[in-house]
């Protein structure tokens, strides 16, 4: 069991090719997207009516050390277009994958 | 202005459904069409009338007319964008401004769709083609907001442009993308691909049209509550815009001959104000501008004016002009 | 019993692919239909068939006949929980009593739908007034099963029901208002709108029908486990309630002289069950109830037994009583 | 980075209204609603079959003062109509928004 | 090569709006069609050619003719993964090897729509029973691929294969199940069902189609990026199998004499590989193989590669072989 | 509040079977199931296209003592078809339902 940081973003879908690229450009070993969510900030609610506007929410867990670069290549990103983005602590189970690859 | 051209309107059956969609959200009823459902019927709508425009641009030819209208369209969707800046410079920062204007200079489809649909029931002809205005009225509006933005906000981050997302966004963007694509390919496939789609892209018409305006009264309604961010000056500007776009159209048209049927389509193109492709493509590139103040004055002012009022209102000043 | 009419029903589309989806179930197949497709075809069943009621009530207009099958179908909504809720209190508390006769006393618009594909099948005519039944059968079973809760279960907690919230559950709910909607867009509309929207309204019709009940024949098996909580006295009632509600609207029908096809229209309203509806509005009502009971009784009991045995049994008993 | 807290709800979609009120009379900065998603509890599985009676996932960040209302208003909803509520620590990327608002 | 009939089969729309969507990628277009909406369209393709293939196979009966393409289907079926595996072992391990073939020796009934279009469109007869082929060739492959993997792996962990499992992956897959369903429902209700879902399974039939290709032409170009991981070798199988499992095939049909558009089919089911289906089982029962290699060149080499050039060009060696 | 443990996984939407009934095997009170999420890994993207092959993930809280059954039993699944599972820390609000169960 390895020692990991979780990251959630949640921001409006039409920033997700920023955020994702910025994830991959930090060297993230992977993400979890999950489209049509529907969010409120003290901003004002998002609702899902319109598919170009409704919010992303991403799930991205990388090693301690990576956390800072992620947050740096992040921060451009949410502050020009809005999104939130919080990062907490949990550990990796171990997987030794014998799939195709 | 004559009674009963309200009424056709009224009774036109996805009007109806309009009125449906906003009477829920008002009662509270928790009717909803989830997601993706009206996407699919947009996509529809998009790919229906793109066809249909570009298989009747292929029995009518290029003409004169055809190339007149084309530079009405282009002229409209340019001018319609400068001029309400300026207005709106009036009480709101040169972002929001932009953005509002690029959005009024921009189209709705579904208004002009609605506008057709009125235009069968009153048995007034319009010719196909008019859809190629449609396609070419979406885009030009971004780009103008986006100079607007340019050169009167200043630049304080001292940014750049990416010029090149920016015009992908503009013409590439999946609205426009769809609609020009299926006009190609309408003018591709002629006659035999219009026989063979045609269950799809003429029988579901309307009802595709229905559901989707069922939709949009649910929006639109959910909108309302948006306005009071946007206050007076703006939801003022959002019925009596309209009006004098259309009134600008309706003298174009007279100029340049058009017929009764497509001088009301050009009218409720520039009348129709855009909330879904423009709204998308400013989110990324005028960030500055409240989504909010854009997308409720489209969405929950001009399309319910056009839709119940502005579309017969229209078609009785052309009737005025044109008699 | 008439072999040929239980035929009939089978081999109908729409019933065949109600089975192809149990059978998905129980073969451990993959198949499923992910949401929000089965939405979409509730949403469209609701609205063409309150749109064509509303057509065919305009041609038909307001007759005594329709007068007394508007009383029929009110007083069958209103008495059927009344009955139900003192057979199940035998053996069930007083909440779960309620929930599941509120289920009972309401009415599926899928059961409904089959029953008016069957009696096409079997060229049986019946009036298009008939959807106003349903629509005023779906709501007050609701009310009505409240009232039992707050008479017969002992207030522990002393909380009051928010009278308003529960009507607004009961007459707005999404099915309803669309459904009472349709109806009225169809009467206001009349023959013009009627014509509009025939490919999508009736074309497709039989279309979404039989998807739907594909769909349903997946969730019904899939509820077929959660049988074992309900037991023997509920499953027994989920067969034999509906059969005696549809004699009651038989004899009820028979008295006010409907014609074979309405009667068998209203026998099927009054053995149904609601599913959708209701349920949502009894989670939030009477939480107290398990919605497994009432879901599972209405959803995987009694919905597949009309479906298949039920509709040409109403039917068959209605012949021997017309003839 | 401040540091903040993680609310999880796991309910019937038909709460979902009421969810949203007790967060917003709580007070939260925010919140993401994930709609269709299927769930199982010790009562029984929840298909996602009828979207009517399907659940949501509800996540909302606030500050560690606001947990103890969060909670206080939350109570009575998920007693009565069922559902679920998880705490966890997280801290929050500071964003300074240039976004319209 | 005629090249009236690559004409023919671009000049139609499905295969045009194939084209649209490939291009939406190219020039980064943010056009999508969002998850559930192909799903819905896949399962109406389904449901519509299978109980089009039912109904017909009722009015041609069991004939002789029949029984031979059935059994040159089922051979094909089984042989074809047999010779791929062996042509694959060349570059790739058995895991990967045993995984495309199985991908190839099974079907992709999309690309078996378009080829049923095009001979509409070019006005060439083929029998609706051939609907039959299609159902029976998307499983066998499944299994003779498992097959292989169990004599040619060294199977390190020791473990067994759970046949149950894999038997009812492949043969009651929801696709498989769906087809197979959907025919033996046509074959029930003959000729009053059709009729009853005839505005259904036959007027929206080249409107879904359109919509589907068009996705499908978004998804393809999205797996192309996949193809430096399959490199050259792969490519080129990925062409040049479909072409010589096409000539086997025409061979096949040449042999029992099958008129020219069910060989045309046949050729057709031969050469095209499972995207859906197949890769699903996969994914549970070769883990060990890598799932962007056997859909990448399924999906973005063979897949468009028949629906451009493959039918035209099988449609040109069958004119050859039968003049 | 009690202490329990928050138990992610995403993969392959074709696992999800054998994953709800390793849960169940392992005895945890409850599940979350997210379908139609895309993703990314090192091993390359999932797109959201084919519902057949798009990911799922399963989010089931569980107490302390029934982590190490649970990633026992998660073990075999996610290194054979791929996956990965993350756990961290939580505390759960106490709920005494009246609903009907
Ligand atoms: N405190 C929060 N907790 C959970 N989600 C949040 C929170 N704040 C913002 N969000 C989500 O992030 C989206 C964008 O936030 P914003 O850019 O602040 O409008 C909102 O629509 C919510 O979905
Ligand atoms: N331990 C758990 N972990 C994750 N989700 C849960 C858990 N318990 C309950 N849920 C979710 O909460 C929903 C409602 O729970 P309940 O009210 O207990 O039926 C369930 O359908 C699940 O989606
Ligand atoms: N570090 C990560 N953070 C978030 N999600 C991940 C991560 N790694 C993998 N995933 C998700 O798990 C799925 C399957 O992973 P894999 O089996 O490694 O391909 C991916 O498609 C992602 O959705
Ligand atoms: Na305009
Ligand atoms: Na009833
Ligand atoms: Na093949």
């Amino acid at each position: 069991m390895e020692v990991v940081k979780r990251i959630e973003i949640m921001a409006s879908s039409v920033e997700l090719n920023k955020i994702l690229k910025a994830l991959e450009k930090s060297g993230v070993p992977g993400y979890t997207v999950i489209r049509n969510v529907a969010g409120r900030s003290v901003r004002g609610t998002v609702s899902d009516d319109f598919s170009s506007l409704d919010n992303v929410y991403v799930i991205a867990f990388c090693s301690t050390e990576q956390i800072d670069t992620v947050i740096e290549n992040l921060n451009p990103i949410l502050n020009k277009f809005g999104g939130v983005c919080f990062v907490s602590d949990a550990t990796q189970m171990n997987v030794v994958r014998c799939v195709g690859s | 202005m004559d009674v009963s051209l309200v009424v056709s309107n009224l009774l036109n059956p996805p009007v109806l459904f309009f009125f449906l969609g906003m009477l829920a959200v008002f009662v509270k009823s928790d009717l909803e069409i989830p997601s993706p459902i009206p996407k699919l019927f947009s996509l529809y709508l998009l790919i229906a009338i793109g066809f249909r425009g570009g298989s009747e641009l292929v029995k009518s030819g290029i003409t004169q007319d055809v190339f007149l209208m084309i530079g009405a369209a282009i002229l409209m969707a340019c001018v319609v964008p400068l001029y309400t800046f300026f207005i709106l410079r009036i009480k709101l920062d040169p972002y929001n401004a932009a953005a509002i204007a690029a959005t009024y200079g921009s189209i709705s489809a579904v208004t002009f769709i609605t506008a057709g649909s009125f235009l069968d029931q009153v048995g007034i002809a319009s010719d196909g083609y008019m859809v190629a205005a449609l396609a070419l009225m979406e885009s030009p509006a971004i780009v103008v907001g986006l100079i607007l933005v340019k050169v009167f906000a200043d630049n304080q981050d001292g940014q750049e442009f990416d010029w090149g997302e920016i015009l992908r966004e503009s013409f590439f963007n999946g609205s426009v993308f769809l609609l020009v694509g299926s006009i190609i390919i309408g003018i591709l496939t002629g006659e035999h691909g219009e026989e063979v789609l045609k269950p799809f892209t003429q029988g579901l018409f309307y009802g595709a049209l229905t559901f989707f305006l069922l939709d949009m009264g649910l929006v639109a309604a959910q909108r309302i509550q948006d306005l009071q961010k946007a206050g007076v000056f703006l939801i003022a500007f959002a019925i009596l815009i309209p009006i004098f776009n259309a009134g600008v159209g309706i003298a174009i048209a007279k100029l340049i001959q058009m017929p009764q049927g497509n001088a009301l389509l050009f009218a409720v193109l520039c009348a129709s104000a855009s909330y879904i492709a423009v709204p998308a493509a400013l989110r990324l590139t005028v960030p500055e501008a409240n989504p909010s103040l854009y997308i409720s004055t489209a969405l929950a002012v001009t399309f319910p004016f056009n839709i119940l009022v502005g579309i017969p209102l229209y078609l009785y000043g052309i009737n005025l002009f044109w008699s």
